[in-house]
């Protein structure tokens, strides 16, 4: 088995301030995971706002370099001062997708014009011909096709497409890695399925494995095979996504469960939170403790 | 049964835009017709762009042009005698303003004044129409935010020195400090995490029965309606499509989006395959003709591209505006709990 | 309060590399000069007959001391910090011997006084005027007045202060057109001598408000019709809260903020349009040394009207800066 | 492009007044190419006549027709204005865009330049230029040090944009579809910064132009070059005020009114079109 992506207990630290009022914000602290080459997986990173799990999607993409620790692609580690070549070679293998579909696309463009650039600069080629059929090809994947596509302006198009067609832009080099950041979140709730369903279907269908990034935890655990739970900068608690949520073992992980809006009971209107829960849950923010392995094969922080 | 506070009739408003020249009509509110009770958390449902925001600006007496109220009536039934939107002189408006009718806004962050104290904020916006000043109007304030689990200090604050959740909690407790009987709640937890939203939500729930004020809340978000709400409306491209009492609007569903919206849930324990809706929401500028949601709805026939259906009686309470009502199914089999009609 | 300090620090020292960075230009563009300036000054000043050799040779010396001509680059210009530093530029030309850099300090206050009084009469009242013409859009009598004063804005400082004088100095001449004070009337704190000079610089003063005001009208109206659309604006219109308050503490004074960042960086602009304005009205007060030194050929005079316009706008933007803070909650916290 | 302009056109009556007044002017100065005489001698027609069918702007003390003496200026001053906007367009571009974009480091040290540039006093600096360089000072020279301080306003501005755009997802997309920082910064950012070229390249214009003017009427450029500020040094060092020959002051003044209120209603119509929050508030008006 040979991995795919090797993240090694990497951190990352911010300086606020400059030379006076000097703060360090850790963003990211010694996260470890791994991806396997030949288990196509969707692996989910969910934490709330100020978590790290955005610092830690940027570094995966190799537009922040960790503090701390490495990150091997393919055994290769990534950097952010990777020469230009090198960065090509590592963008046709992880490619992207954001949060907001609007703003996927330059308005002022038309959005054939990304994925003609990514065509061209990753398939090495100047050949319309070749050009046009790996786009369309990409767009199919998605279930759109190029005629729909071309000539049009991001404003002529619903959030639900300009999103296919920005999965579909970074499907052109066929990377085998996908970086969704929150890809749901702007998007209208009748179509927010139709993405998640797609991602679905390309890990099924075109074995590209997926991180999923995302503060949802329905829909991660509709989706994914692993997960890993994050608190301000930590991961809680790691391992199978029905596992871990189906029975979360560490007090944040427990809070963020029991705070999902249940639809179960629709109009009782049950939204107390139990207190303890919370103290608890706070009261674990920066301890450092360690991720312990449990027999079920998830991994959870304990402390002391 | 409760009294209606407000009753809306056959309302109908559009944005009428005039730039560079291109005069472009917006049919943004297209005929509603609806009613809020004393006392009721009514969830209106949309997505963005279906007209629910200008819905609510007309309600809460914001009409400001492009935006036009063309047709129909918002009446109010407050305790200082009715009231009714689209006649309203300004200084009517400012009558009721607060007082009787509030409005909590989406995006804390960007609600309030950043140069200003909170204190400030809070004289600004209360002082008059509670008709208190200096330490009675201070101490009231005072009590209203322990209330809400908020410390005195922050009305010494400035807004970019709290928190998130702390932020909305004083957007709340500003719309609620002069005990209003109608509150607009516009999409108040989107920006918020799962926890704080859960906490702010269960605020908005207690102070509301506390004061007994009839809430509408605004929201994308289904799975905050079945939780907040006792009614839920949906609106689809400027019209009401479906209302009910919310077991009923979750478990049977009697249109298709609404089906839709309840069965794209994915909840947590459960893996089944859930369907997504293809197509686009209309343009508002130039809807389909007949039933809006034709395009998109997997039961249309003909008769739903040619006539508009009406909001027809489909239960206690319950309405709904499609040709096939009969036929909707709850989308995914979700195991409903006795006690609701099927 | 650290944030504060902190803020103070990194202002003074974009000061001191200013007048730094502006002196070490001054350097450099005499330095680089095909006209030696020594030689320059010493023959003008021998053509002159009415001084002695004495005072030809200590010129000499003075200017040889700071220029330094022959030798090496570092050399001069260290030696013309020290000068600098020590507030010797030699003798002025014209006023053989005073030293230039008393004329300059003369004709300080005049410039100061004016540059002051018509900048923050040009900011309060373009300011106010602008943003209530932003937030009432269909008020006619802001729109004339906003029509009025950006349709003199583009207009360069000299022509505006030139039809002034034409208007008052031959149309209509109902106020001094010329100097500081009347020639009639002795300098001193005496009532005649203060009216005389507020009577002489209100000429001035109209023209350079009149030319300013648009800039700040234009900048307000601008932020303001922005401002109104922001959530918090629209958020106190709903609760009714009232007009006044909103216009005043929710609309004008968070656009307050970018205009005042706006000063500090408009005050080298007014500094040099005060400068043309003195010398159309014949003001005493640096714009006219300027130009009399140029004209005389005054070496030292107009190295020190340069050193001194630098340090002093240097500084004054240094003071303006610091008043960001106080008007912005957010820098005090950061 | 076109239809923006043909909106402005048809829609801004501020754009319009602008354009027609700039037109004018523009043919005017251009008219100085078939002129019959060269504007740089004197002493060629009767001194002091005043306007008439012959000549329509009168002649001077100097013998010089006004009318081919202010298409020279005029055209010599426009040329000058555009000199230095393009030239300081250049620098603010390349300053702001990079600035904005690269971000760290890069941005700290061009803006602190920048800094530095918006606060030093240009007037002395320029006088002391002249001072020094005294008949060195042609009119290329002074554009290139007008140039060199007339880019950090506009800088900021465009660094502004910038950086919002840095962090806008599109941005993202383009590095990832393989997209060069030169590509980028061209072909992504510069269309947005594009509008705020325009409207400050006018501005910009009036500044250099109003600058000229100034050091023309104290004779602190080159006085023999023909240009909107010398064709006043040379009125004003006759006294033409004072001896009655009116029209030598008048109508260049008119002319120049006529053309810095052009470009500024160019300036701000401009601004008003691009500013897309003003735009959605006068759809409400």
């Amino acid at each position: 088995m040979t991995t795919l992506l090797d993240v090694r207990d990497v951190s990352k630290h911010f300086t606020m301030g400059g030379i006076f009022g000097r703060k360090t914000v850790n963003a990211v602290m010694d996260a470890r995971f791994s991806l396997s080459a030949e288990n196509p997986e969707i692996f989910t990173i969910i934490g709330e706002s100020g978590s790290g799990k955005t610092t830690l999607a940027r570094m995966i993409l190799g537009l922040e370099d960790p503090s701390e620790g490495e990150i091997l692609f393919r055994g290769k580690k990534v950097t952010r001062h990777a020469g230009r070549a090198e960065k090509l070679a590592f963008m046709s293998q992880v490619q992207p997708v954001f949060q907001n579909p609007f703003e996927a696309f330059n308005p002022l463009k038309k959005i054939e014009r990304y994925l003609e650039s990514t065509a061209r600069r990753f398939l090495q080629t100047r050949d319309t011909a070749v050009i046009d059929r790996a786009m369309d090809e990409a767009l199919q994947k998605v279930g759109l096709s190029l005629k729909e596509v071309r000539g049009r302006f991001p404003h002529e198009m619903s959030g639900g497409q300009l999103q296919r067609c920005a999965i579909a832009r970074a499907l052109i080099p066929n990377p085998p890695l996908l970086i969704a950041d929150e890809p749901v979140s702007m998007v209208d709730a009748s179509l927010r399925m139709s993405i998640v369903n797609l991602l679905k279907s390309l890990r099924d269908d075109l074995k590209v494995s997926v991180i999923y990034i995302t503060h949802d935890l329905a829909t991660a655990y509709y989706i994914s095979n692993r997960l890993i739970i994050m608190q301000r900068g930590r991961i809680v608690e790691m391992g199978d996504a029905r596992t871990v949520l189906d029975s979360p073992q560490h007090p944040y992980s427990k809070l963020l469960k029991a705070s999902v809006l249940s639809t179960d009971d629709a109009g009782d209107g049950k939204l107390e939170t139990d207190p303890g829960m919370v103290t608890a849950a706070n009261g674990l923010v920066g301890q450092a403790g360690k991720l312990v392995a449990r027999p079920d094969g998830r991994e959870v922080r304990v402390y002391g | 049964m409760a009294e209606d506070i407000v009753k809306v009739e056959g309302l109908k408003a559009y944005y009428q835009m005039n730039y560079f020249g291109v005069s472009r009509e917006v049919r943004a509110v297209d005929g509603i017709t609806m009613t809020v009770r004393k006392g009721e958390v009514y969830g209106i449902a949309g997505e963005s762009s279906s007209g629910k925001t200008s819905f609510i600006k007309v309600l809460a007496a914001a009409i400001r042009p492009p935006l036009r109220v063309v047709e129909g009536s918002v009446k109010f039934d407050f305790k200082n005698g009715p009231f009714e939107v689209a006649t309203a002189t300004p200084r009517e408006i400012e009558a009721v303003r607060w007082k009787h009718l509030s409005y909590i806004m989406q995006g804390s962050m960007s609600v309030l004044n950043p140069v200003r104290r909170i204190g400030r904020t809070f004289h600004d916006f209360a002082s008059r129409p509670m008709g208190l000043t200096g330490k009675a109007f201070e101490d009231r304030v005072i009590a209203h935010l322990a209330r809400l689990k908020l410390p005195p200090e922050v009305l010494k604050a400035y807004p970019h020195e709290l928190s998130g959740g702390m932020r909305q909690r004083v957007t709340i407790g500003l719309a609620t400090v002069c005990h209003p009987e109608f509150i607009i709640a516009d999409e108040p937890t989107t920006a918020l995490d799962v926890v704080v939203q859960k906490e702010v939500l269960s605020l908005i729930r207690d102070i509301q029965k506390e004061m007994n004020a009839a809430v509408v809340f605004v929201t994308h978000d289904m799975s905050v309606h079945a939780n907040v709400a006792d009614r839920v409306g949906i609106i689809y491209a400027g019209r009401l499509v479906e209302e009910g009492p919310t077991r009923d609007m979750f478990f049977a569903p009697k249109h298709p989006y609404t089906a839709h919206l309840v069965a794209s849930l994915p909840r947590i324990g459960d893996t089944k395959q859930r369907p997504a809706l293809e197509g686009r929401p209309p343009n508002l500028a130039d809807p389909p003709q007949g039933c809006r949601f034709h395009p998109r709805c997997p039961l249309a026939v003909d008769k739903c591209r040619q006539e508009a259906p009406p909001l027809e009686q489909v239960g206690p309470d319950h309405r709904t505006a499609c040709w096939r009502w009969q036929d909707v199914k709850p989308l995914v089999g979700a195991s409903a709990p006795s006690g609701v009609m099927a | 309060m650290q944030g504060y300090l902190y803020f103070v620090a990194k202002r003074a020292l974009l000061m001191f590399a200013v007048i730094f960075f502006g002196v070490s230009a001054m350097f450099l563009v005499t330095y680089l000069s095909p006209i030696d300036p020594v030689e320059q000054v010493l023959g003008r000043l021998s053509a002159r007959s009415n001084l002695s050799p004495e005072a030809i040779a200590a010129t000499r010396e003075a200017l040889t001391a700071m220029f330094g001509t022959g030798q090496p680059m570092l050399t001069q210009y260290f030696n013309f910090w020290t000068r600098l530093l020590q507030g010797d530029l030699g003798a002025s030309l014209m006023a053989f011997p005073t030293p230039a850099m008393e004329l300059v300090m003369r004709g300080m206050p005049w410039t100061l006084g004016l540059l002051l009084s018509s900048t923050i009469f040009t900011f309060i009242i373009g300011n106010l005027m602008g943003g209530l013409a932003g937030y009432f859009q269909n008020n006619r009598f802001f729109k004339a007045f906003g029509i009025v004063t950006m349709g003199l804005q583009p207009i360069p400082y000299y022509i505006v202060a030139f039809i002034i004088l034409i208007i008052f100095g031959f149309l209509w001449p109902v106020l001094p057109i010329s100097g500081g004070f009347s020639m009639d009337v002795r300098p001193g704190w005496s009532w005649t001598f203060v009216f005389s000079v507020l009577q002489h610089s209100l000429l001035p003063a109209f023209s350079l408000v009149l030319v300013g005001l648009g800039g700040w009208f234009i900048g307000m109206r601008a932020l303001v019709s922005n401002i109104v659309t922001e959530d918090y604006v629209t958020y106190a219109e709903l609760a009714g809260v009232k007009r006044d308050t909103i216009v005043g503490s929710y609309v004008m004074r968070n656009a307050l903020v970018p205009q005042v960042t706006a000063l500090a960086m408009t005050i080298g602009g007014v500094f040099s349009g005060t400068i043309i304005t003195e010398q159309v009205f014949n003001y005493p007060g640096m714009g006219s040394l300027l130009v009399d030194a140029v004209n005389a050929g005054d070496y030292s005079t107009v190295l020190a009207v340069c050193t001194v316009s630098i340090t002093a706008v240097a500084f004054a933007i240094f003071v303006v800066d610091l008043l960001h803070p106080l008007l912005d909650p957010r820098v005090r916290a950061e | 492009m076109f239809a923006v302009f043909r909106d402005l056109i048809r829609y801004n009556a501020e754009f319009t007044i602008g354009l027609i007044l700039v037109g004018i002017m523009v043919v005017f100065a251009s008219l100085s190419f078939f002129a019959p005489m060269d504007p740089s001698l004197i002493y060629m027609t009767i001194p002091d006549q005043p306007p008439s069918a012959q000549y329509w702007f009168g002649t001077n003390s100097r013998g010089q027709d006004l009318f081919w003496q202010l298409s020279a200026a005029f055209k010599n001053s426009l040329i000058f204005g555009i000199t230095v906007a393009v030239l300081s367009r250049i620098i603010s571009i390349t300053v702001g865009l990079a600035a904005g974009y690269l971000g760290g480091w890069v941005d700290r040290v061009l803006m602190f330049i920048n800094d530095i540039f918006v606060s030093v006093p240009i007037f002395p600096i320029l006088v002391l230029f002249y001072f020094v360089l005294r008949n060195n000072m042609d009119s290329f020279t002074m554009a290139l040090i007008l140039a060199c301080f007339g880019w950090p306003f506009d800088a900021r501005l465009i660094r502004s944009v910038a950086l919002g755009l840095k962090h806008r997802e599109f941005t993202r997309h383009a590095v990832f579809a393989g997209m060069s920082t030169r590509k980028v910064l061209l072909e992504e950012h510069l269309p947005y910064v594009m509008p705020i070229v325009f409207s400050t390249f006018m501005n910009n214009m009036l500044w250099s132009i109003g600058m000229e003017v100034t050091l023309a009427v104290l004779g602190f450029t080159n006085i023999n070059n023909p240009t909107i500020g010398t064709v006043l040094y040379w009125a004003n060092s006759h006294s033409a005020m004072v001896v009655g020959v009116w029209w030598w002051i008048v109508i260049p003044v008119i002319l120049i009114v006529m053309t810095f209120l052009g470009l500024f209603l160019l300036a701000v119509s401009m601004n008003e079109y691009i500013d897309p929050r003003s735009r959605l508030r006068r759809m409400g008006a």
